[in-house]
């Protein structure tokens, strides 16, 4: 099966899903404001990430702190509103 | 009736005058058959045969109603077969099939049941079918009391009087 | 093989059983509650190793098994009339789905009045479901049906949905002899079913999402629209298959009887086909040339065979034991519209007969069959009649 | 490993078409880290039969059936019948609805499944009415709430009527499990959905989802807002096990108005309508006391 599908030769008997959204949808386009995490006031408690509706937060291998995934975050603003650090700020895209 | 024919080899069919009654409520049910494959799949408006398993519906009903002039009438009754004979060419027999059931203890006293009882008086009149054949039907198919079943038709296909 | 006297319902479930139907989930509707009362026995006495599913509404049954044949399971459901009509919307769901569910509908009224008689009002209402629809004449071909629609809607390329009728009491309810095959022959007839893809942890799919205008609707329902076009010659082929193992077919999608030399011809769909055989042989002996085509299947729609047939006959009657109201009969309007392009065709006219169970007798078609030689000779006198209404005295 | 609060494993992708803040979204997501890979589910129309995205494409990493409204259980029941059948014993079969297809439309097709026994997990993410359709009025809306088929205007026409009870309609099947959560408490809900996971039977779960866009409140508060619900015992957060209440305490009480105030929908509410209301919400909370302590095993 074609990832792409060009015509309906290519296409499954049925909307049955072959791929995740991951790759496709960029939601970060959604965004006004982005949270921008300081790692260094950072308590490591992963409330951020607990909270965080779109999977757009990851916990640093190292357990370090935590990244953000701009291409998917929407910039709802729970991480900041819940980090009990206060170290996640929401700053206006440019 | 319709198994012990199809056993004989008889093409059947048999089905329910197609109704929504509760228990206890008039019912009527058809069979035909045929040394060929049958192929009719209407009512019976003009039937060969009239079994009538209870003589209280004659007051309401026209049970004979479309029967052949030298058709047969077979009913469940303790009175003689005179007393139905309509025309002189109409054959009727009756059976105490009531009584039988009620000795057999097919059925209970209040509602006996009186259907393989009947059997029994309809091989003896029909001579269609064999005995034995209508038993083995009755004894694959009687849920309870197989034996008090095929017994009652035994005694009703003794007793049933032809007129 | 072994005969049995048993009516239509039992050579239904008969047929669900020598299918080896995984997951049932039915619910009751007079008068299909023996089908589903004798898969429960079996599934109970262990004859069936299957799951059975009470579930509390039409529209659940047919929920779940869309869903237990999403997962790869073999299904099997069983309705009539009201039930059919609650199940509608999923019956489009189940085409959608590309879920080869097998049902047998039992073709009762739809109220008001509360009807429980045969009429096929309930069945043609889903004409455009995407579902295969079969008419039974007889309960051994009831049976046979079930078994074969498995295997035809279960082809990888078809991948459809269908279901199989029995008049109400006519077939469901009356008792003939039916050869019951084997289960060795049916399980050497029909594979079991493993769908391609289904719902499976190891490979995680999304089932029946959604499509935007601009993507892939379209192209989808086109795929739905060439299964059902493969499974005209299918069909054909699977019951050439089933012929070839038991000696028995039922003349494909269009059962003709006697009507190479005929110059009239009655079509119909469902039990009074055999009454209607009676009456034209009855009619040949007095040296009329009249003959029966039987409506067989109604989806796919046997075009090309009526076309064939329309070719050599010079007048139609189409019986309809249900109404499109606005219209006619809906198996009239659609032969008329597989004639149309023909350059000479035959007359067709509708009788509207047997509505709500009313009976269809030897004198009721033998009316038929002269109303279709008075059209042959002065020409149609009406396009479509009402059969055996009460009307009101003229005069 | 870094050990987080909640399971790391992932089963929702990102590149979903859930708005800024949903509560739904944070749902799913902790409900399928709960229960892991080896599970099925079926979605009816809801939300979330939209924010997985357009086919080909899927965010939900697990099987997943799209159904029609009414038939979560029903569908539930049939995967469920079909593993069975195929002898599959260790997988979960999830139904994941909306509160409108759960406790409007699709009530009947759920209380079916639950009387019939069947082993189903059914979560209802409850965001208080039709969301997916631009927020019309449910059963599951609590009362005072603007909807747009419950429009403010000259007359009192917010909704009138309490909220249905889902939880209490479940309990009266006997359902072995069944219980309340709020996306807020995830390391609760998560307990929940586990717990669900490891009775045998029909499990009922309804799971509070704060709605930005419906409840007319700042995406960045959703977590906050839940909280307040839990904390005003407007959204009491309890469990009936086999017929047995256990009702969670909030830590600190607040009152309706204070939840109330976070929402745009219940802003057209006057100070005597929020009164009564509170009257409402403490008598429920008495009475839910009450069936814990009857209801206590001795």
């Amino acid at each position: 099966m074609s990832r792409q599908p060009r015509s309906y030769k290519d296409l499954p008997l049925a909307p049955i899903t072959y791929e995740d959204t991951r790759e496709a949808f960029k939601t970060g386009s959604w965004r006004t404001f982005k949270p921008v995490v300081d790692n260094s006031r950072c308590k490591k408690c992963w409330i951020c990430w607990k909270f965080c509706p779109d999977m757009s937060i990851r916990i640093l291998e190292d357990g370090t702190g935590v990244e953000i995934d701009y291409d998917h975050c929407k910039g709802c603003g729970i991480c900041a509103t819940e980090c009990p650090a206060r170290c996640i700020e929401m700053v206006p895209e440019d | 009736m319709a198994g012990a024919l199809f056993g004989e080899g008889k093409d059947v069919q048999a089905f329910p005058y197609f109704g929504v009654e509760r228990r206890g409520a008039p019912v009527t049910a058809f069979l035909r058959m045929d040394d060929r494959p049958l192929r009719i799949r209407s009512e019976i408006s003009e039937p060969d045969v009239v079994v009538v398993l209870d003589t209280f519906l004659m007051k309401y009903v026209d049970v004979t109603a479309g029967l052949k002039p030298d058709g047969v009438l077979i009913v469940n009754s303790t009175k003689g077969p005179a007393a139905y004979k309509r025309s002189p060419s109409l054959k009727v027999a009756t059976v105490d099939a009531t009584g039988i059931a009620i000795r057999h203890g097919v059925g209970s006293r209040t509602t006996p049941i009186v259907n393989t009882a009947i059997l029994g008086a309809m091989v003896r009149v029909l001579g269609i079918v064999k005995l034995e054949s209508v038993l083995k039907s009755i004894r694959e198919t009687a849920p309870v009391k197989r034996e008090e079943n095929a017994a009652s038709a035994i005694e009703a296909y003794e007793r049933v009087v032809i007129g | 093989m072994a005969k049995k006297l048993i009516n239509g319902n039992y050579a239904a479930a008969f047929g669900a059983k020598l299918a080896r139907a995984e997951v049932i989930a039915a619910y009751p509707i007079t008068p299909q509650t023996a089908v589903v009362e004798q898969v429960a026995d079996f599934v109970a006495s262990g004859e069936m190793k299957a799951r059975y599913v009470c579930v509390e509404s039409e529209h659940s049954a047919m929920a779940a098994c869309i869903a237990a044949a999403s997962a790869g399971a073999r299904t099997f459901t069983a309705t009539s009339s009201q039930g059919l009509l609650l199940m509608h919307e999923l019956l489009h769901w189940a085409t959608g789905a590309r879920t080869p569910v097998v049902m047998v509908n039992v073709n009762r009224a739809v109220a008001p009045p509360w009807s429980v008689w045969a009429d096929q009002t309930d069945s043609i209402s889903q004409r455009d479901t995407g579902w295969m629809q079969f008419y039974s004449e007889s309960t051994q071909e009831e049976l046979d049906t079930v078994i074969m629609s498995y295997k035809v809607g279960e082809s990888p390329d078809i991948m459809l949905p269908s279901f199989t009728t029995e008049d109400a009491f006519f077939l469901s309810h009356t008792f003939e002899p039916v050869e019951i095959p084997s289960q060795e022959l049916v399980d050497g007839f029909l594979p079991p079913f493993r769908p391609e893809i289904r719902l499976d942890v190891e490979n995680p799919r999304g089932f029946g999402s959604l499509s935007m205008p601009h993507q892939w609707y379209m192209e989808l329902r086109y795929l739905i629209a060439e299964a059902m076009d493969r499974a005209r010659e299918r069909i054909l082929r699977v019951e050439q298959e089933w012929k070839e193992l038991t000696g028995r077919s039922y003349g494909g999608p269009l059962d003709e009887y006697r009507t190479e030399d005929a110059d009239v011809v009655l079509m119909n769909a469902g039990t009074a086909a055999s009454t209607i055989r009676e009456v034209v042989d009855n009619l040949r002996r007095e040296g009329k040339r009249v003959g029966l085509a039987r409506i067989r299947c109604f989806r796919p729609f046997p075009t090309e065979e009526i076309r064939a047939l329309g070719r050599r006959v010079h007048t139609i009657g189409v019986m309809d034991r249900c109404y499109t109201f606005g219209d006619g009969g809906p198996f009239f309007t659609e032969v008329k519209s597989a004639l149309y392009n023909l350059k000479d065709r035959p007359a067709v006219k509708n009788f509207v007969v047997g509505i709500g169970g009313r009976d269809i007798t030897m004198k009721t078609v033998g009316k038929l069959y002269d109303n279709l030689f008075r059209i042959k000779a002065g020409g149609l006198d009406s396009e479509k009649e009402w059969i055996d209404l009460k009307r009101p005295e003229v005069g | 490993m870094v050990k987080t609060p909640v399971p790391a494993e992932e089963n929702v992708a990102p590149g979903h078409m859930g708005c800024p803040g949903c509560g739904a979204c944070l749902a799913l997501r902790l409900a399928l880290k709960a229960l892991g890979k080896r599970t099925i589910m079926t979605v009816p129309a809801c939300c979330w039969a939209v924010m997985p995205g357009v086919f080909p494409y899927c965010s939900i990493q697990i099987p997943v059936l799209f159904t029609a409204f009414e038939t979560a259980a029903a569908s539930a029941s049939g995967v469920r019948a079909a593993l069975d059948a195929k002898g599959q014993k260790d997988i979960n079969v999830l139904a994941w609805a909306g509160d409108g297809g759960t406790l409007d439309i699709g009530i009947q097709a759920l209380s079916g499944a639950v009387e019939r026994r069947d082993n189903i997990i059914y979560i209802c993410y409850d965001n208080e009415a039709y969301m997916n359709t631009g927020i019309q009025r449910s059963s599951s809306t609590p009362i005072g709430a603007w909807t747009t088929t419950t429009p403010v205007g000259q007359t009192r026409a917010w909704k009138s009527e309490p909220k249905k009870s889902g939880v209490e309609i479940m309990a009266a099947h006997r359902i072995p499990y069944t219980a309340t959560a709020c996306v807020s408490y995830p390391e609760d809900f998560v307990k929940k959905v586990q717990k669900a996971a490891s009775i045998v039977g029909p499990k009922y779960l309804q799971v509070l989802s704060p709605c930005p866009a419906g409840w007319k409140s700042d995406p960045e508060r959703s977590i906050q807002i839940g909280r307040l619900a839990v904390e005003s015992t407007v959204w009491p957060m309890y469990e009936v096990e086999d017929g047995v209440y256990t009702v969670r305490k909030p830590a600190k009480k607040v009152s309706v108005k204070d939840y109330f105030r976070t929402q745009g929908r219940f802003r057209h509410l006057g100070e005597k309508d929020i009164e009564e209301i509170q009257k409402t919400v403490d008598a429920e909370w008495e009475l839910l006391l009450k069936k814990e302590t009857m209801t206590a095993r001795k």
